[in-house]
């Protein structure tokens, strides 16, 4: 209990550090603030905007949020059909790889065209960013599984599914959490991008139009939006994953 | 014999970077023709035409980093204002040739019409000061229109979804509509708000350029306004100059547009890249009237005259 | 159940592990399987539980073909193969639940018997070895197919524990007549439990000779330290002992 | 062998349809050609303009290149370290997070400042995007090996870094290609994008121009290219992979 | 090499495992442990190895403290530990390779011996469960420690290749005068090899009993059928059964 209370600190201090270090190189460097605010100014102007933030920022997390539930239920939906489907897994896989290659500025304007300025582009947008990690990961853990564990369901008698279910799945469990991680990670930047295709409200909104009036300071508190949010998903995607693997050997690992 | 005349010179010429404001095109065309035919280096400069793609040039320039910039009065202004030091040093093109263009089905003609229309735009409050100071020159309400983000869609994708009009350069966008045929009803700032006539693009650099090396500013704008002099009277041959430079652009489209350019880049003006103080204070007092300005503005600072060719 | 093995030969990438083998078990029969490590033994168990097809001859259960078919036979493989992430007892119903909805009380009584019930909700990586040779033990009695393959089912248990299991074992077979199919190295194990006993030779595995064990049922502990017993223990012995 | 050969012809197929289907519903919906050009309209252009976009090609392959095997290192040292030094990785596994939500435009210019229009900072941008799944699928796998491996060593007396090259680190390979395949895949629309930043030659390049000259055809054509690119390196990732983890259990899942 | 143990006590989450466990090894001897599964022969063993520090008690080699040290001792895990994507040779100088550079001459000589002279470049996947068992073994036979623990090393092997093995470990033993502890469920074996046998109680495991085994040496495979034999295995049989 102690040592993990401790754990929970040292990213705090590192990061408090990392601060420390770019106000004094700011200082003594001195660097202009509208090239490259230090982090006081950056959380003064950030307190000051609170009020007018806030609308943006639920409105960037509801995207993110929806974007990376849907976006990792079909990473994980592809890579359940990919792995099921004999010689499924080898037409497609190209496709996937494919699609993390459309350049966003391409993309934008067909989806618009086609899908008009709505919620509908930008979500799929942050499912492309998202579902690509989690498929990925998913093949390989499902493809890691232990021969001797998938042949014992076999002799038993289990169904194709019944081993998918019962031993591939939970077997890869640990690898579609670390698909899961990057995805978080990649979600509230996907999000931050597809606002750019037209939105009212959203961190991207705010940030781009903070660039164009020389705002850098409320660029940066922009960044540091989107990083403390993309920590947050990232660390429930933890603790999700804390409650889900929790047959893990720990207790051996103790030395 | 001519080889080793001009490997001489090198060794004395002094390096500079501009930087772009996008992709090269045909508001470039002038430093590309300098580059080209010589200019610069007649002028003891050795140019590197630099274009930065989405990070746009007025940071740079502002560090130090780059010595030119291709700039926008827009942004120069509101950076100013953000204490970045740069400064417009020369207007590329004499007056805004920018405006509202929408399909000729969509039938508006003027700034009355835009009332129950939705213009797409990328969400800046200025654009509505804008939108607003045109309508209510013809006594339209702005509350009336519907304005959306478009973002990075291109003028020609959103007008054909929930868009009806955007806003365009008639040199390039424009061009291109008519390169395609399309018949694109526009609506000029300048024709509605004098205010509006701002110098967009222009040429900049940093205050420190100016205040340490005011030789190779004067060098660097004389062998530019030579290049724009030539786009302005051959504007066949300037074009080809960029496409040479730039052979990934559309030949047609650089052509067209260079043509109706060509009397456009010096205008009314009695010399290319000259700058009104007017002019400055105009769009300055527009934004500050609409409380768009975080801050003081001295329009005598953000620009100069000082550097041009004598007439 | 009866099962028919007819002249199956088997061979991994050129080396050949069996050779020609025919061996049958009869509906509620007893029978093990005797023969030097790597001489095939667990690849005749994947071939019956049709993990892999032989290269050449038969697997025939109650008459009919199943050459690569899953699912027929209760498996206890050699190694536990239990699930990780699964306790003990969501382990044990495992092969249940394949079939229909799994009945943990039966489980759990089962557990009890066995010494196990405080480990119900142990993860496998907190037990010993031979608890874990004990728990994919009952994994496959608790199977509902009636033909079982045991591989090595009590080699990591001490002489009592393994006393017991057999017996549980016996009684288990005594009552739902179910037919087994036993690889050991144990030749008293061999001896106290089956009807016949299969010796097989080394690589290639052939089968060298079959032994009917007379002894009635149901048979005691005593019986170990019998005269006839020692005897036939003897005969066995001899017959494995390498030419 | 046979069916191998017959494998690596269905991706293709499957690749053939999609381009048809494609082709065929231009034609049927009679969309634009600035808009979504055809297949057959694309692979024209692109053999029209082959000579002028060699160079670009070529530039872009040599970034790709060199910063994937840069990022991919890092991304491995990165894990190494968080791995082996006790209490490092949770001080600062945030750190990699915040790391991958710094928008490029924001860092674009910095970088540009601090390292001019070079080949830095271009390398540094692809990088940051490859590093990434490396670093987090490398400590996953890690954090997986199996303990009685690891505990066997132990009591073997090895040392921690025996441990970690002789049964850490090839258990996971697996799990380290994993994250490599994801980087192989956004290493190429990361030089692209890295080429924003003021570069003279690229696909990047190329694809700005086409698209500011309203030249969608050729928008497809350099699409094509950094398709065809990641493809490429993903599948010598994939080559690579078999060639180094030629252990894994293939005999036992034959059926 | 003396291995002392004392007093040594252990729990799993509450459960105890080791209770007040004291015992020793003198330089050169060999002592087995028999005792029930899941009693906590294994935990001792990771005691000793230093991989888990114990609640209470000291572990000593050669009289110095070495509770918690890792590396002093040669261990044979009850699974096999193999290493998957390392062949059977390589997986066997492993133990050398943490020291020095490994002896690939004397590996495969040792192949030869136990009959895997064809499995040197196989992958641990492509053996039985013996064969696998005995890589394991020659792994630790190989190591540069001198004290040996060894747990339940020939539970796989069928009855002869296990007596070869014996005879193997003997000679090694005899040879090298290496200490050994090793953890068996069988008497016979335990009688055939020790000077000293401790016998286990069930958990938490104490000492039930210390047999000092009086047989000279070299022991011969007759002697199994000899009466003093089988009167000390009955005499452990009723000391090991449960109260
Ligand atoms: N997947 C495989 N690939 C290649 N060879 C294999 C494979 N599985 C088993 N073998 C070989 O087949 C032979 C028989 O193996 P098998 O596991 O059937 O032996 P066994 O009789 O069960 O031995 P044990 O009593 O030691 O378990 C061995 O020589 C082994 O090397
Ligand atoms: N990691 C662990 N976590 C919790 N309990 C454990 C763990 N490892 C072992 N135990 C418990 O400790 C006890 C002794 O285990 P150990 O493996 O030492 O038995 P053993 O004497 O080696 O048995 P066997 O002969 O079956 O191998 C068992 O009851 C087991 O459940
Ligand atoms: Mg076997
Ligand atoms: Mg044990």
């Amino acid at each position: 209990m102690k040592s993990k209370n401790i754990k929970g600190w040292q990213p705090i201090v590192v990061i408090l550090l990392f601060l420390i270090c770019w106000q004094l190189s700011i200082k003594i460097w001195r660097i202009e603030s509208w090239l490259l605010p230090g982090p006081i100014a950056i959380f003064k102007e950030g307190m000051r905007s609170t009020d007018s933030l806030l609308p943006h920022i639920s409105s960037t997390i509801q995207l993110t949020i929806i974007g990376l539930l849907i976006g990792s239920l079909l990473g994980f939906l592809i890579a359940f059909l990919l792995h099921l489907i004999p010689g499924v897994r080898e037409a497609f896989y190209p496709l996937l790889i494919l699609s993390q290659n459309v350049p966003i500025i391409v993309l934008a304007p067909l989806l618009i065209i086609w899908f008009g300025f709505g919620v509908l582009p930008k979500l799929i947008i942050i499912s492309l960013v998202c579902f690509f990690p989690v498929t990925v990961s998913a093949l390989d853990g499902f493809r890691q599984t232990p021969s001797e564990l998938i042949n014992y369901m076999k002799m038993a008698g289990a169904s194709k599914s019944q081993v998918f279910w019962k031993v591939e799945l939970p077997f890869s469990l640990p690898s579609i959490f670390s698909g899961l991680k990057i995805s978080a990670t990649y979600s509230v930047m996907g999000a931050v991008i597809s606002e750019w295709l037209g939105a009212k409200s959203g961190i991207g909104v705010y940030m781009t139009l903070a660039s164009s009036s020389f705002r850098t300071d409320r660029v940066f508190v922009s960044i540091f939006i989107i990083m403390f949010l993309s920590m947050l998903f990232f660390f429930l995607i933890v603790v999700i994953e804390r409650f889900t693997v929790k047959w893990k050997v720990k207790g051996v690992k103790r030395k | 014999q001519n080889k080793t005349a001009t490997t001489k010179k090198t060794k004395k010429l002094k390096k500079v970077t501009v930087v772009l404001d996008w992709t090269p095109n045909t508001n470039h065309t002038g430093l590309f023709v300098a580059k080209e035919k010589g200019y610069f280096k007649e002028q003891g400069l050795d140019v590197d035409i630099i274009s930065p793609g989405e990070t746009g040039a007025d940071q740079l320039v502002a560090s130090g980093k780059a010595d030119f910039g291709v700039s926008y009065q827009e942004s120069i202004t509101q950076a100013r204002v953000q204490n970045v030091p740069i400064v417009s040093i020369a207007a590329i093109i004499q007056h805004n040739t920018s405006g509202f263009a929408s399909p000729v089905k969509k039938g508006i003609k003027s700034p009355k019409d835009f009332v129950g229309k939705t213009y797409g735009g990328w969400g800046s409050p200025v654009e509505k000061a804008i939108l607003k100071s045109l309508m209510s020159e013809e006594n339209a309400n702005v509350n009336k229109l519907n304005i959306v983000n478009m973002g990075d869609a291109d003028f020609f994708t959103a007008v054909k979804r929930d868009i009806d009009f955007a806003w365009i350069y008639q040199g390039w966008t424009g061009i291109q509509a008519e390169l395609r045929g399309e018949k694109l009803n526009m609506i000029y700032l300048t024709d509605y708000s004098k205010k509006l006539d701002y110098y967009t693009p222009v040429l900049a650099t940093n205050e420190k350029m100016i205040s340490k090396n005011p030789k190779i500013v004067k060098a660097f704008v004389a062998a530019a306004s030579k290049g724009y002099n030539f786009a302005i009277e051959n504007p066949k041959e300037a074009a080809s100059i960029l496409i040479k430079d730039n052979p990934d652009l559309d030949k047609k489209l650089v052509e067209k547009s260079q043509e109706w350019l060509a009397s456009k880049y010096k205008d009314d003006a009695d010399r290319w890249g000259e700058q009104k103080l007017s002019v400055w204070k105009n769009y300055a007092d527009f934004l500050a009237e609409n409380k768009l300005l975080e801050g003081n503005f001295k329009p005598k600072e953000a620009f100069t005259n000082d550097f041009l060719p004598a007439k | 159940m009866t099962l028919q093995v007819e002249q199956l030969s088997m061979s991994y990438s050129g080396h050949q592990v069996l050779d020609n083998i025919s061996l049958y078990v009869n509906e509620g029969e007893f029978v093990s399987i005797l023969g030097p490590s790597g001489s095939g033994k667990s690849t005749l168990f994947h071939l019956i539980g049709g993990l892999v097809k032989p290269d050449s001859g038969e697997v025939k259960l109650n008459g009919s073909i199943i050459n690569g078919e899953l699912g027929h036979v209760s498996f206890m493989p050699q190694d536990h193969s239990l699930l990780p992430w699964r306790t003990v007892l969501k382990n044990i119903v495992l092969s249940q639940e394949l079939k229909h909805k799994p009945d943990e009380k039966l489980a759990r009584d089962w557990l009890k018997r066995t010494g196990l019930e405080n480990y119900e909700n142990a993860y496998p990586h907190e037990l010993s070895g031979g608890m874990k040779q004990r728990v994919s033990f009952l994994r496959s009695l608790l199977a509902p197919q009636s033909f079982m393959c045991m591989d090595e089912p009590f080699s990591a248990l001490d002489e009592f524990t393994r006393l017991e299991m057999q017996q549980w074992l016996l009684s288990i077979w005594e009552e739902q007549r179910r037919s087994i199919l036993l690889v050991t190295h144990n030749i008293d194990e061999a001896l106290l439990m089956s009807d016949r006993i299969y010796l097989f030779s080394d690589k290639p595995a052939k089968i060298k000779e079959e032994i009917i064990v007379p002894f009635p049922r149901p048979r005691k502990k005593e019986l170990l330290l019998s005269d006839e017993f020692t005897e036939y223990k003897r005969k066995i012995y001899l017959a494995l002992e390498k030419e």
